[in-house]
């Protein structure tokens, strides 16, 4: 490969960017009318404008996106996290165009993003999977299959994906009230309304397996990380590794993980989801066929630059990573530092970066695309850049994000630095010893 | 610039009837107000040093009757229909509402882009063949009648 | 830029009718504006520039005739030789050069700290028994004769 | 330990800080009159004016930092490096005032800040040194040593360091001439006109061992750091580990550097400076007994914080690392930026920061204390920070550096981001093919 488009802005934009330059690869960048002055257009070797702000006419055109990418004679389409990542039908125009896209087969996109048709494969696989039900179309389907599961169940989308279309029903009453508004909002959000229904695990982490997998049947993981801390179904802490695994459970997680990725002919980096509950078991969730937004702190703790795998990757190289080989060091911590309101509900709060001190010293990462004097636009999302600290172990680790939160300025706007702060003194947090319903709970009985 | 050019600077906003006046050098930019209205344009006689500065800003469309004509899309700037076809218009030309200024070529479609009201062609800013961005301006075009 | 530039251009800034000036020297930003209504516009003279200029200075020690004592080293701060002893100065006592004001203890030793001119003690700034560092105003002398 | 007064200023204050914070311990920052706004000052618990601008009234006044300690009851002293780190007459007194010198015991200090001591005792310890002579008094000794370890041969000041009171002489003339001045300028340096000579290894490479000893008996080595990248005896450009340097030599390298300091019985952490000629011979120079400015790049690819090592061990605790247990992973490279003139013969130019961007992503660190709009002292070195980069092997350690360098704005003073841009592109040193005359040839036949 020697020029790679990236289809995506903000900090990951800039990561893969960054991947690149080191790699030696020229870079496409496109971008908004909104994002003129981001640092993924100063960075480029081209920069495209492919539209006006909303994302829709801009970072989803895709046919500015593959206009681009051919008037510039890209090699290949890097589509980040979000927008165009998990687009089955954008990797299949990729490929009909002669380009190739970084990520797996269009196929696998469309498999693995069903997540009813993911479940079955992986249950076939031989991956633990949450008891469920196929997709259901009517009131009746769903009240049996509620029943053969016992309550409580969650209703999920087929094609969902960050809480929408999701219900918790715990008797029958919630269960026919959340059947329609789920069918709904699945419809509304993914212009798909096929739900079905699942056990709902108790007090369960969210835990993710990390997986490279090559054209000729080689799979590795590295290890898992550990996202239970959300805040309606949005992550906003992540470490790696989990404090509730041990040597033996990621050893088989990590088994499981590479024996669902196989039977999918996985190429690419992915990720794994699973439900852990408070006796060890684990439960496939979904896959994610894209980087993640957390993908760094697999990578401090790993050593393997992710954004290099995917692209050597792509580009037909054999996987150069063995298990064995992939020995953890140390733990680290990402905190996402997001432009919004911690006393107003996490609104969002867009607005102009006054003065900026970033942390510096032994084990801080900072993932960004902010500089003093940035105008945020108010069109995207609010995550203004990812911190990430590396320590020895788990509370070397906590102690360097606490001491690096406590350095970071960032003038002119509202951000979710002291949320984080205050987590991260959290006794409960500071054991280890948290779930999926933590970030909710916390909120309702901090003052912040 | 030179402590004296500042100097100067201020002596020229002094002297004029300029309220408010921004540069800056990397990249240069410069922002010169007049009055609280803001609409009024800024008037200069030729004997003033402050003209060099009319040069830079860029020409407002409204007041010289000039109208730039953007790309629609990201793709390849063609002037003809074809590699051996003459131009659809030249500089010079008048064109009707309606009629074909250029092609966009993009993802091996041909895409006419056509006059969204009709004028003189005052400058064709970008060459045959050329890779063009989303609002990238591509004509000038004196708006008539 | 040199303080007698920096002095020239807040004289040229007073001299005129701006009333708003401002610069960046790191890749060099200016804003110079004027007249804005909703501040009344300061009268000055052109004759006497100078006049607005000495009334912006900073207080001058000398004109009121007050002098810090600071501290010559890092220390604990005593105001006399002993627990039980009295104060060595008290505010309002008139002092005489060489005539000691306290003590600072540095490493178990003390360390008399005189007064170097003759004056009336203002004021004492720091507790008895507080840490200081170098250079920290201790006390304030009005100097005399 | 529950308070430390940092006797240090710059970047190495504020490394010290931050360790003090992950650990929980307060800290007490000193300065002088020109330091008043800088980041240690504002970063510590508690901060101490000790003097006006000029280093000998303010960070090297003994009387007031240990004035310092004692009145705001530090437990210790952090003196960093240069200043008072090597000052043995300033660690007796900390002894002597009840404060601990996080650093080795006076008596140390003092025998291996005694170069022709310290070589006399490693090599009675079985470390291999460079052959020379005794500490000379006059000219025909002088001579007579030359003849015997044959010419070229190196006049060395005892109680030397930064190359001052350092001749080499190829004949007896330029001995007899180096004779005098070198003493002239050990005298007038170091108030000491001990000099003697050694034998002149050419094309050497300068490498040193980083070694951590505690009170008990035990040391480790960290493998070495290549600081050969000098321009007149000042290192601009280090790497861990040495191009020069395969697993067989790191043995016996680190086997002779720990033989070494087992026979001094040193506690804390220190460097052993070798010679490594083009035939894998090696040589001990001598023992620096403080921290290295070049520490970071030791502690990306071990994994070891170096700075809580040595308050741990100065603190009484056993060494917590085995010899097994310290593999490197990867490989660093650290540049130093300074603000000099690199077309003025690297005349420094203080002023202030502009616009500052700081490169971030994986494997990048940035050790500094200048921030946006601060006013570099003229009194101080020309230091602004260092640069850091880590990579899974030396090429992508490399090239991450350049992208990393790419990256970096520092507006408003001059700085060397230009200097370790050309170097780090340059063939032979992208080969490792380098020694200790590889810069100044370099800056001869370079237009910069």
């Amino acid at each position: 490969m020697r020029r790679i488009l990236v289809a995506n802005r903000g900090e990951i934009a800039l990561r893969i960017i960054r991947a690149c330059r080191e790699l030696n690869i020229e870079t496409i960048a496109v971008y908004s009318e909104a994002d003129r002055d981001s640092l993924h257009v100063r960075w480029a070797d081209y920069a495209v404008c492919i539209g006006p702000p909303p994302s829709r006419l801009s970072y989803l055109s895709v046919q500015n996106i593959l206009a681009a990418a051919q008037t510039y004679h890209a090699d290949a389409i890097h589509p980040g996290y979000g927008y165009l990542s998990e687009n089955a039908l954008f990797a299949e125009m990729c490929a009909a165009h002669g380009l190739i896209f970084i990520g797996p087969s269009a196929e696998q996109i469309d498999l693995l993003g069903d997540k009813a048709r993911a479940k079955d494969t992986m249950e076939k696989a031989g991956v633990p999977v949450i008891p469920g039900s196929g997709v259901i179309s009517n009131q009746d389907e769903v009240v049996e299959a509620a029943e053969g599961l016992g309550y409580p169940v969650i209703i999920k989308a087929r094609a969902g994906g960050g809480g929408k279309g999701m219900r918790l029903a715990r008797d029958r009453t919630e269960l026919l009230r959340g059947f329609d508004t789920a069918r709904a909002e699945a419809l509304a959000a993914f212009r798909d309304d096929g739900v079905y229904l699942e056990k709902f695990i108790p007090a369960a982490r969210h835990i993710e397996v990390q997986v490279l997998g090559d054209n000729y049947g080689s799979v590795v993981h590295l290890g898992e990380r550990e996202c239970s801390l959300q805040r309606r179904h949005q992550k906003l802490i992540e470490e790696c590794p989990s404090p509730a695994v041990d040597a033996e459970l990621r050893t088989n997680i990590g088994a499981a993980a590479v024996q669902g990725v196989q039977a999918v002919k996985y190429r690419s980096a992915g990720t794994m989801e699973f439900l852990l509950d408070d006796e060890g078991n684990f439960y496939f969730i979904e896959m994610n066929t894209r980087i993640q937004v957390e993908h760094p702190i697999t990578e401090m703790v790993y050593g393997v630059d992710l954004i290099k795998e995917q692209i050597r990757l792509a580009s037909g190289e054999e996987l150069g990573l063995s298990q064995t080989e992939l020995i953890p060091r140390g733990h680290a911590v990402e905190c996402r530092i997001n432009t919004e309101d911690i006393r107003a509900n996490f609104r969002p709060c867009p607005g102009t970066v006054g003065e900026l001190y970033v942390p510096g010293g032994l084990g801080v990462r900072w993932d960004s695309h902010v500089y003093q004097g940035y105008a945020i636009p108010p069109y995207y999302d609010s995550m203004l850049g990812k911190l990430i600290a590396w320590g020895k172990d788990r509370d070397e680790a906590v102690r360097r994000m606490i001491r690096a939160l406590d350095e970071l300025v960032v003038m002119g706007v509202e951000t979710t630095i002291p949320f984080h702060q205050a987590v991260l003194r959290d006794p409960r947090f500071r054991a280890g010893d948290y779930s999926t319903h933590f970030v909710d709970r916390w909120l309702k009985e901090t003052k912040l | 610039m030179e402590f004296k050019d500042i100097k100067e600077l201020i002596l020229l906003v002094n002297a004029t009837e300029i309220t408010d006046f921004e540069m800056e050098a990397g990249d240069l930019r410069i922002c010169i107000r007049k009055g609280q209205g803001d609409t009024a344009p800024i008037q200069v006689s030729p004997q003033d040093p402050a003209l060099a500065f009319s040069d830079v800003g860029p020409a407002s469309k409204g007041s010289l009757g000039l109208e730039a004509v953007v790309a629609p899309m990201v793709g390849t700037f063609y002037r003809a229909p074809a590699q051996d076809a003459p131009p659809f218009v030249e500089e010079g030309d008048v064109v009707a509402p309606g009629q074909v200024l250029f092609i966009i070529e993009a993802m091996k479609m041909m895409n006419e882009i056509e006059a969204e009201f009709g004028g003189v062609v005052e400058k064709i800013l970008v060459a045959n063949g050329e890779p063009v961005e989303y609002g990238q301006p591509l004509m000038l075009v004196r708006r008539q009648g």
